[in-house]
């Protein structure tokens, strides 16, 4: 059946909300939030791809054969942290240019730049 | 039993969450996610105990410190919010039921 | 014994889903912050309590009602302590709960300015 | 918005917990939920919460993004079904870390096994980059500190300590439990879920906790700047260290193996000291990226004092009344 397929939409309307976000918005911080949400479809996409039918968590006990893929948890969980980090500098540019131009408006430090040249 | 405490902890947290969205305040919004992470922690140990894993209980924990945290960054920072822009909401009710009587 | 232990985690579990139930029905339709607050916070510290004793009663495992014991001394401790922080920042930044008609209607003008 | 952020978080937590994915569901819980909430409100403090409300070209926007969502659903009917377990993901390395971790590496918990061991170039990597970003942020935002001034801190100190003594006393309960908690999932990590990377956010979150109640500047003196700033290149040496150990041992580079005469315990031993020098790092890159956050917003100092004046009178006048 296809709608076999479902995860797979979630996480295109997910990473569709990012993106629109990220053109439409003008502000940095929305910029970042909508980053963000793009890339937690990522994380959904992946984690989504290790669930296995009738598994369970990849943490060995006794009487279970069946379990999730271990593979998909690993690389999403540095990312996960790795995802802060980069959203921290991210945040931290977004100071500085608060600072330097006195606005987060895409618009309005783009005009200061082009008065200056 | 427990499928039945589960059930009830989801529409607990769709309420709150629509207060959430809804919340004409700032504290509102704040009360509402107060409420849907200590429901959070609920529904993981519920969910621990019906997949039969038990390890999850971790996570719960994790869940509650964390939230702690947050309602407190929260509140801590918003003390140098401009809070203005949500108060009309009050003046106005107030004068509405000043008209009323 | 253990129909007794079984019947007293149902117990708890259902009333606690009850609270939760209450709770949220009081986030969203009391009229204002206060009253709201008080909704969440009284129902939701005890639903939690009757849920995770309904769960210890459950499995007689050590570790695992070690870790709910912990749970719901963090509930405990925590959620009382959030709501008050909660609670005292909105009266600091001047939230007045809504009065009923003739009660004390100048105090609200005057700390709205 | 950055409430609904925190639920946000909240909720895909509760999904990777439905997916099995425990120890994912750990990090996303103490990284999604709390420390980027806290960050992006920081932020938002310090520049303003106005935005213009017009957008640009939303039409265009929207028509990119429904072909490229169009295009992205047409690519998934090739896709294998939900759950199923021929998916080419599950077929290839994933049977070999499921079935073989035991013999190979004695660690339950696989997760573990594959980010400490079999992956364990990857995850230095990784390791190397959160500590770029920490000292990136330290580029963008360290304020030269003045001197700090001992009757200054008192008098923030006095009003924090009436607006905050409930809390306070709370804290000082708590974060003895929190530590404890912390040290726990790291060195559980091998059993249950846990390890480095959530211990090291749990660790800072409790000083974060602390520097919000008792004043930054208490903070930093309990936890000095230039230490954690050591501590967090520390981490990354002593995960580096390991591979070089094991190299000079004659195995290959993050090769276990070789580092005790039993295979077994050899890996054991790698894994805790690696998943250590993760905690390390992450927790004082963490709490270095919050003291630099919040050093810049009380960076004005006038801006600072006049705001709590302020609120101290408020609560007089309304006392009074």
């Amino acid at each position: 059946m296809i709608l076999g397929l479902y995860n797979y939409w979630v996480v295109v309307v997910l990473m569709m909300i990012g993106l629109y976000i990220v053109i439409a918005h003008g502000n940095l911080i929305k910029k970042i939030v909508g980053l963000n949400i793009f890339q937690t479809s990522v994380f959904i996409l992946y984690i989504s791809i290790a669930k296995v039918e009738g598994g369970t968590a990849p943490i060995l006990i006794d009487g279970v054969i069946q379990y999730s893929n271990p593979l998909p948890h690993v690389l999403i969980l540095t990312a996960i942290v790795v995802g802060i980090a980069t959203t921290a500098l991210g945040l931290a540019l977004t100071v500085r240019i608060k600072e330097a131009y006195g606005s987060i408006e895409e618009d309005e430090i783009q005009a200061k730049d082009n008065k200056e040249c | 039993m427990i499928i039945a405490a589960t059930l009830a902890i989801l529409v607990a947290m769709i309420l709150a969450i629509s207060r959430g969205i809804v919340g004409p305040t700032f504290y509102d919004r704040i009360l509402a996610v107060n409420m849907f992470g200590t429901k959070t922690v609920l529904l993981i140990s519920l969910l621990g105990f019906v997949m039969g894993r038990p390890e999850f209980l971790d996570i719960a924990m994790v869940y509650s410190l964390i939230n702690f945290v947050s309602v407190i960054g929260v509140l801590h920072f918003s003390d140098s919010f401009d809070t203005k822009y949500s108060q009309p909401n009050y003046i106005q009710d107030n004068e509405a039921s000043k008209e009323d009587s | 014994m253990d129909i007794v232990i079984n019947i007293g985690s149902s117990v708890c579990l259902l009333l606690g889903s009850f609270l939760c139930l209450t709770g949220g029905v009081g986030i969203l339709r009391f009229p204002d912050f206060y009253t709201r607050m008080h909704a969440a916070g009284v129902s939701d510290t005890l639903a939690a309590g009757l849920i995770l004793a309904g769960l210890m009663l459950q499995i007689p495992d050590g570790i695992v009602v070690l870790k709910l014991m912990m749970i719901l001394l963090m509930t405990l401790f925590i959620n009382p302590a959030a709501s008050h922080a909660l609670a005292q920042a909105a009266m600091r930044n001047g939230h007045m709960p809504v009065l009923k008609k003739n009660e004390n209607i100048e105090g609200v003008e005057q700390s709205n300015p | 918005m950055v409430m609904l952020s925190g639920i946000y978080g909240l909720l895909s937590a509760s999904f990777f917990v439905v997916m099995d994915a425990v120890d994912v569901a750990f990090t996303e819980a103490s990284v999604g939920a709390g420390i980027s909430t806290l960050l992006m409100l920081t932020t938002i403090t310090m520049v303003g919460r106005q935005e213009e409300t017009e957008r640009h070209k939303p039409i265009l926007a929207l028509v990119t993004v429904f072909i490229t969502g169009a295009l992205l659903v047409y690519g998934t009917l090739d896709m294998p079904y939900f759950g199923s377990k021929e998916a080419p993901a599950n077929l290839h390395v994933a049977p070999h870390f499921i079935n073989d971790s035991m013999k190979e590496v004695g660690v339950p918990n696989m997760v573990t096994a594959v980010l400490a061991s079999y992956r364990g170039f990857d995850t230095f990597g990784e390791v190397a980059v959160i500590f770029t970003a920490g000292v990136g942020v330290l580029a963008l935002l360290s304020v030269v500190r003045r001197p700090e001034d001992d009757a200054e801190i008192e008098a923030v100190n006095d009003s924090m300590h009436q607006q905050h003594l409930i809390l306070r006393v709370l804290i000082k309960i708590l974060i003895p439990f929190i530590f404890l908690f912390a040290f726990y999932v790291q060195f559980h990590g091998d059993y249950g879920p846990g390890g480095g990377f959530q211990a090291g956010v749990i660790f800072a979150a409790a000083i974060i906790l602390y520097a919000m109640l008792f004043g930054l500047s208490t903070a930093r003196r309990v936890i000095n700047q230039s230490l954690i700033q050591f501590l967090s290149a520390a981490g990354v040496l002593v995960y580096g260290c390991v591979g070089l150990v094991s190299i000079l041992s004659g195995g290959n580079f993050l090769d276990y193996n070789v580092l005790l005469s039993d295979p077994i315990s050899g890996q054991h031993l790698g894994i805790l000291l690696i998943e250590l020098g993760v905690g390390i790092t992450v927790a004082s890159v963490m709490i270095l990226i919050f003291f630099n956050f919040a050093g810049r917003k009380d960076g004005r100092p006038n801006d600072y004092c006049n705001q709590v004046n302020n609120s101290d009178i408020n609560i007089e006048t309304r006392g009074s009344k």
